[in-house]
């Protein structure tokens, strides 16, 4: 089994960090895969929200090219890519009309089923025992607020791997860390990352309430799964503040920087450096744990 | 206040009385040169059917999805009125609303929608046919948005930040909005400012040039 | 028989509930149809075999009509259902075989709808027409078939035509 | 063969447009036709003589009578066989009239029409066999399963007509979900009261033997001769010694292991219990699976007290057969679990409500028990989570109903009508409360129904929002109700303390399983089929089992009742006639060709199918064959086409009869 990597965009600009503790992780956890060669964006919303075809036909052209590459599976680690090809993935199997129209497009055969997997599918899959097993560092004073976002787990009958109301896959996995995962209101509710730069009022709004959740059910952290999450709920909190007084920095975490935390990795390795809040996240968290 | 409703009645009437059938009476305003858009022989409600492969008349009303929806609190019709709107044959004021650029795409609707309508894929129709019919989008700044990443992706394949930033601000005059945010994310590393082109930028041409033909 | 006078010959296989009352119906109203179908009562859909269709069409039959309870208002709650699956499967054999699809018609007629009967009366009565004389029967293979009861196969032609173009000449 | 050919002008009716004496002409030459004539009326007096002297005179074996439909005279013609010595299935008839001269008006082509119809029946008369109609005899005795307030009344209603009756409840106790109920809609009575008194008269009924803790195993036979086995459970009481003075109740030591089922969880029970303290028969149970003694062997403190020795952890499960002629079902409805049970159940569960997480989130069961006097909090609203009053409650309808994705597509009826009685409840108890109730249409067609739902708005202010809710959390141990108001067009949120979901009515988990115990069908949910939607919807498509109440579909208790007394009187109606009579039209295997294939089986809607053992001269088994039970047959001939060896064949309709119709055109 010949593990494809499609990281999307933002991985290779403004969710670097996603990249760099995703490579770092997956590495010292022995899981290997390759990057898809050429690959192009795959349309995210912008796409699907004015030109489905041109949606279908982005998104296919990376699975396509997988294909090509002899990969059998695709790692999407952004919750947007995963979605965009697993929902054209989909809809070009059950739609002989889509199908052919996007075979037409791209000069090509659909032929080859990959499996498009996301990034908690992943270290579910590559066995939590082995996160346990690495751990080094203790993160039990951490109370990590899962945040799924909306498009990692829906919908439910196509992405087929945890339930679209209540999942409990990443608290599965955070628990691995050794860290503990609260249970609250906003694991699934959007953030709005569509509207992130031109509508920004709506994004501020609906990611403080989601901050806000965490907060009231006694997260010290988000952690997160999506760049576009990371984005506005790392980013976005200086305007947060400027909107809501009382707003408090709240650290935001992505999935991957957890598990290297715990593997004992330096939070710079890992990219934590990168986040636009100015955390010593290790430092921070690692009181709480002394704290107990 | 008074207006509106005399308003509301009127259309009401077109729209019911004379024909009995929306789709016909929706014809008739043809003549109406107000309306900004064109009409075709097919329906609106029969163009998404064709493009979401699921009937219109499936949604019951039950409200579900606007219960749920994370933005039904900035949009000018709760979502699913849009639906009602299309079911009764109120296509200008359904493709003219707010709501579905507004949306989100966030399938909490699809996903708990009782009669399993996916309404998230219905508001994808409304806007692709908004924009085929040329309707004016109030939420100028969301279409220009997703004009300027689409751009990047035509052009380079892939899109990044900078030119992005640059070709929405361009777009929309708005030169201030993300101070916040640019500065950091340059002085981190993060926004990159040369484009990182892939190699097979000829397909990726030809993809957005086949598909951007009017159906 | 010259071809201008052709009249197709159709056989109707009825449930005795729906289809049967329904056509009782055409008539206490008086509705019209042509008079080339004639029915045969079986209790179900059912119960109707292929091997009767086949049978008919080997008897010369231009075209066949089975008909029943809707779906759900079987009188034997399921029998329409098990006719409709039989049916799906009946009619690729018939394709296989070689006889055209529009030779077989299905239709679900309920006991009050004595009109929707005398429509499909009219309009298979039409289809087959437009069809024309089915002669292919004979190449039927008679693998897909039982035979006869031996006094039966050996039933002469119908004498009615005979002795009726006699008087008619008369 | 003789036959006797009689063609009706049926006064000018068919004459205008078929030539009669024509077709009665033709007749004459055709094979086998001893007699043929035409005639103005044959279904007058003169025309039944005629028919009658002909077959005298003739020597007729057997007749075709060309005339109006089937339907119409076919019995009359068929007396006159019989009064002339013919066996009633050897008559056929052509229907001449609504098949031929009323629709069609070209004379020639309707004689020729008229002739080949004449024709087909007379081949058909040819190969018919004489059939003798089939008497069965009946027991008069009937079964009822499920004591809910259904089987309660039928079991009355048919013991008071003078019939026994054996009443089978899997519960401890008779009484079934009504005796949950607080007050019942639309005249607000306490559901308890109305119902204890049934409850006894069924108790002391001479003729209604009634077993509960029990459950039917097998039903064997046919219409008027069912056999039945019934599993008594173990109580592990003895009840004849038992005289229930509930002293090994309140010494049971257990006291929180067990959830109280009839308190719909909300309360715990000891390990020996009844249900509730009106139950019938008043009898405990010793609950196994959480006594100390089955776990340990030592305890057993209700032995010690009981001084009647009515202990006895020894006792066995015990099974019973009974004969009966008629067999009532009123199983009824369980609700719908907003849990998730199981990946691939039908019923997804509603995760945005929190799937029963919170404990003050209810359904509608578990409201009325809070509501009742005597349920766990003595019909005071309190919350199960702190005691607390709940100063605002939140219902929501269709809550598994009417939705396709989570639950089934059907209204369940009744919860309209129960969720606007528990708004007004709370209202009643808790002045200052406020209560929203969340729906999509009000379903209150009922007498007084309407009126009852005005009410709930008009005098008790209870605030109805028209939408669906999309999503239920916790935040600071309120419950955020988060819905729209699709009228005014707005989003609406409710911080309640307490929300009640209008769960669906389902069917009870083992309804299928029952069902192809007893050979009835039913729906794809698991709801018992009738024979009929509108004429028979009291019958199940098997002859002589009767459904009454829940089990058929949602329903509220006035219809549960009067459904009840209708299926008893259905019973009655067996029971008036010692024997039974049928159409002998049944399907009969050839035992020789079957090749025992038992796809008939599959396919027979009845299950009228047996497995029949053939046996040598040695009476050693060497082959099964399928074997119809004629008294369940109902004659569709399904099974003959099904039957590829051909070896099904059904009376009056066999392949030979029908070919014969098909060669004759
Ligand atoms: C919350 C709520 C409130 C309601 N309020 C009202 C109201 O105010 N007014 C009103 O008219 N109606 C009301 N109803 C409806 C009412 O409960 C039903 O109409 C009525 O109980 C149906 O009676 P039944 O006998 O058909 O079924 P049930 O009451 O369900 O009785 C069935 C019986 O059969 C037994 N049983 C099941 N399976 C078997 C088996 N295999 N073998 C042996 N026994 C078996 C069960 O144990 C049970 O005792 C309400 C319902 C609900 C859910
Ligand atoms: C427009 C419409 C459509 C409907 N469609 C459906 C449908 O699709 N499905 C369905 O299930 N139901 C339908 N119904 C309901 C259905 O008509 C009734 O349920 C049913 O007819 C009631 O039967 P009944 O015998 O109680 O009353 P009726 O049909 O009213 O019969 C009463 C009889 O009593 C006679 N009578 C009255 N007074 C006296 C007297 N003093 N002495 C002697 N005789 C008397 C009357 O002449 C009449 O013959 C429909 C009703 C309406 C109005
Ligand atoms: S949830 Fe579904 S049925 Fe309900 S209003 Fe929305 S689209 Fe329509
Ligand atoms: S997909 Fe759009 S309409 Fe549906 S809930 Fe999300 S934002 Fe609202
Ligand atoms: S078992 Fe004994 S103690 Fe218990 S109720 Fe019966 S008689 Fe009383
Ligand atoms: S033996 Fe069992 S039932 Fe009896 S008192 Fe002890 S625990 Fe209770
Ligand atoms: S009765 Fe009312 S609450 Fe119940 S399913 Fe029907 S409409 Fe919904
Ligand atoms: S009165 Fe008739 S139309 Fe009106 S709600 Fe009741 S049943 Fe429906
Ligand atoms: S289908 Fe025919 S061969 Fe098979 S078991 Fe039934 S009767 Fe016998
Ligand atoms: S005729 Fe019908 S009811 Fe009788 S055994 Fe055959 S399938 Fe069953």
């Amino acid at each position: 089994m010949r593990y494809g990597y499609f990281p999307g965009c933002s991985l290779t600009s403004s969710a670097k960090e996603y990249d760099i503790s995703l490579r770092k992780v997956t590495d010292k956890l022995g899981i290997t895969f390759e990057e898809i060669n050429d690959w192009s964006c795959c349309g995210a919303t912008s796409a699907h929200v004015t030109n489905h075809k041109l949606s279908a036909a982005l998104a296919m052209r990376n699975i396509m090219l997988a294909g090509q590459q002899g990969l059998d599976n695709i790692i999407a680690p952004c919750a947007a890519c995963y979605n965009r090809l697993i929902i054209s993935q989909n809809e070009v199997k059950n739609h002989s009309g889509i199908r052919k129209e996007t075979e037409d497009l791209l000069s090509v055969k659909f032929e080859k089923d990959l499996k498009i997997i996301n990034i908690l599918e992943l270290f579910l899959k590559s066995g939590l025992n082995k996160i346990t097993e690495k751990r080094k560092r203790e993160l039990s004073g951490v109370k990590a607020a899962c945040y799924y976002g909306c498009l990692l787990v829906r919908p439910a009958a196509i992405t087929k791997f945890d339930d679209a109301e209540q999942p409990e896959s990443m608290e599965k996995i955070v628990e691995a860390t050794g860290a503990y995962a609260v249970d609250w209101n906003y694991k699934t509710e959007c953030c709005g990352a569509a509207h992130s730069i031109s509508r920004r009022d709506i994004v501020i709004d609906l990611s403080k309430k989601i901050i806000d959740d965490a907060i009231a059910h006694g997260a010290n952290v988000l952690v997160v799964a999506c760049p576009m999450c990371h984005t506005n709920l790392d980013m976005r909190q200086r305007a947060m503040k400027r909107k809501y007084p009382e707003h408090k920095n709240f650290p935001v975490l992505y999935l991957t920087e957890l598990i290297g935390l715990s593997l004992g990795m330096d939070e710079k390795d890992l990219g934590i450096d990168l986040h636009y809040s100015n955390f010593k996240y290790a430092d921070t968290l690692m009181n709480n744990s002394a704290k107990g | 206040m008074t207006s509106d409703i005399l308003k509301d009645a009127k259309k009401l009437q077109t729209s019911f009385i004379p024909s009995g059938n929306f789709k016909e009476s929706f014809k008739e305003k043809e003549h109406d040169k107000n309306i900004s858009i064109q009409i075709h022989e097919r329906s609106v409600e029969d163009e998404i059917t064709e493009r979401t492969f699921q009937d219109v008349s499936l949604c019951y009303q039950c409200g579900k999805c606007s219960a749920g929806c994370p933005v039904r609190y900035y949009m000018d019709i709760a979502p699913n009125k849009v639906v009602r709107l299309i079911q009764l044959g109120y296509y200008e004021e359904a493709l003219n609303s707010d709501t579905p650029w507004l949306c989100a795409g966030c399938l909490a609707c699809s996903v708990r929608c009782p009669k399993e309508f996916d309404l998230a894929r219905f508001m994808d129709a409304v806007r692709e046919i908004a924009l085929e019919k040329g309707v004016e989008i109030k939420q100028v700044n969301i279409l220009k948005f997703h004009n300027a990443f689409l751009d990047q992706i035509k052009n380079h394949g892939r899109s990044y930040e900078a030119g992005l930033v640059a070709d929405y601000k361009m777009k929309t005059l708005d030169l201030f909005q993300d101070v916040d945010s640019a500065p950091g994310m340059f002085l981190k590393g993060k926004l990159i400012l040369l484009p990182h082109n892939i190699k097979n930028r000829k397909e990726i041409k030809r993809i957005f040039k086949k598909t951007s033909g009017k159906n | 028989m010259d071809k201008q006078n052709w009249e197709p010959k159709i056989v109707a296989f009825v449930c005795n509930w729906c289809t049967y009352t329904g056509a009782d119906l055409a008539g206490t109203s008086r509705l019209k149809y042509p008079a080339n179908c004639k029915l045969i009562r079986v209790m179900c859909s059912g119960s109707i075999d292929p091997v009767f269709i086949l049978k008919a069409f080997e008897r010369g039959a231009d075209g066949v009509l089975v008909s029943g309870c809707h779906p759900n208002d079987c009188h034997y709650n399921a029998g329409n259902f098990h006719a409709r699956r039989r049916w799906d499967f009946f009619h690729k054999l018939l394709d296989f075989i070689g006889i055209e699809k529009g030779r077989l018609q299905f239709s679900w007629i309920s006991a009050s709808e004595g009109k929707k009967f005398a429509d499909v009366i009219t309009k298979v009565t039409e289809d087959i027409k437009a069809m024309g004389q089915f002669t292919s029967y004979k190449k039927m293979n008679s693998e897909f078939t039982v035979d006869f009861p031996a006094d039966l196969a050996e039933l002469e032609e119908p004498v009615l035509q005979e002795s009726f173009d006699k008087e008619t000449v008369k | 063969m003789k036959i006797g050919v009689f063609v009706c002008h049926c006064g000018e009716n068919i004459s205008s447009t078929v030539d009669c004496l024509r077709v009665a002409d033709l007749c004459k030459s055709y094979s086998g036709v001893e007699y043929s004539v035409d005639y103005k009326y044959m279904c007058s007096d003169p025309g039944q003589k005629l028919i009658k002297e002909a077959i005298h005179k003739y020597d007729l074996d057997a007749i075709v009578v060309g005339s109006c439909s089937p339907h119409m005279h076919e019995r009359t013609f068929r007396n006159a066989a019989v009064s002339a010595g013919i066996n009633p299935f050897m008559v056929e008839i052509a229907n001449l009239r609504e098949h031929c001269s009323w629709v069609h008006d070209e004379i020639e082509a309707s004689t020729r029409k008229a002739i080949e119809l004449m024709r087909m029946a007379i081949e058909k008369v040819k190969r018919d066999k004489p059939l003798t109609k089939i008497n069965v005899p009946v027991t008069k005795r009937v079964l009822v399963i499920g004591g809910g307030i259904a089987g309660i009344q039928a079991a009355l209603d048919t013991a008071n007509a003078g019939y026994e009756v054996v009443l089978v409840e899997k519960e401890p106790s008779i009484g079934g979900h009504m005796s949950q109920l607080s007050e019942t809609f639309p005249t607000l009575d306490c559901s308890q009261c109305i119902l204890t008194p049934r409850m006894v008269e069924v108790h002391q009924h001479p003729r209604i033997k009634l077993m509960t803790y029990s459950e039917v195993e097998r039903v064997e036979g046919f219409i008027g001769n069912f056999k039945v086995t019934i599993r008594k459970k173990a109580r592990h009481i003895n009840e004849e010694n038992c005289s229930g003075c509930g002293l090994c109740i309140t010494k049971c030591p257990i006291k929180k292991k067990a959830y109280n089922s009839f308190e719909e969880d909300l309360a715990f029970r000891p390990a020996v219990y009844v249900p509730f303290p009106q139950a019938i028969p008043n009898i405990p149970v010793i609950d196994e699976t959480v006594c100390t003694y089955y776990k340990t062997g030592k305890c057993g403190m209700c032995l010690k007290v009981c001084d009647r020795e009515a202990i006895d952890f020894g006792q066995k499960d015990t099974i019973h057969v009974a004969d009966v002629g008629a067999i009532i079902v009123a199983t009824g409805y369980k609700l719908y679990n907003i849990e998730k049970k199981s990946e691939d159940s039908i019923y997804k569960g509603y995760g945005e409500y929190g799937y029963g997480k919170y404990r003050d989130i209810l359904d509608g069961l578990q409201f009325e028990r809070i509501a009742s006097a005597s349920g766990p909090t003595s019909g005071e609203i309190k919350r199960p989570s702190d005691g607390r009053v709940p100063k605002k409650l939140a219902f929501i309808q269709c809550v598994g109903s009417r939705d396709d994705s989570k639950g089934i597509s059907y209204c369940s009826k009744i919860c309209c009508m129960y969720t606007a009685k528990q708004a007004m409840l709370y209202r009643h108890k808790v002045h200052d409360g406020e209560a929203y109730i969340f729906y999509m249409d009000i379903r209150a067609g009922g007498k007084m129904y309407e009126e009852f739902v005005r009410r709930a708005i008009e005098e008790d202010k209870v605030k109805y929002i028209r939408g669906r809710v999309s999503r239920i959390y916790e935040e600071n141990g309120k419950y955020i109700v988060k819905g729209e108001d699709t009228i005014a067009g707005m989003p609406v949120e409710i911080d309640a303390d307490m929300v009640v979901l209008a769960t669906a009515m389902i069917p009870q988990d083992d309804a299928g399983s029952l069902a192809r115990k007893i050979g009835i069908p039913y729906d794809k949910y698991g709801f018992f089929n009738e024979a009929h939607p509108k004429l028979r919807p009291v019958e199940s498509t098997t002859a002589g089992i009767f459904l009454a109440g829940a089990c058929q579909s949602p329903k509220d208790i006035p219809e549960s009742v009067s459904m009840a007394s209708a299926a008893a009187s259905k019973a009655i109606i067996l029971f008036a006639n010692d024997t039974l009579e049928r159409e002998p039209v049944v399907a009969k295997v050839n035992e020789d060709i079957c090749a025992g294939c038992f796809y008939c089986m599959k396919v027979c809607p009845f299950g009228a199918v047996e497995v029949k053992d053939v046996k040598d001269m040695n009476g050693i088994v060497y082959k099964e064959v399928a074997y119809i039970n004629q008294g369940v047959c109902q004659g569709c001939g399904t099974c003959t086409a099904t039957c590829l060896s051909k070896s099904i064949e059904l009376a009056g309709f066999n392949n030979e009869e029908i070919f014969a119709e098909i060669a004759a055109l």
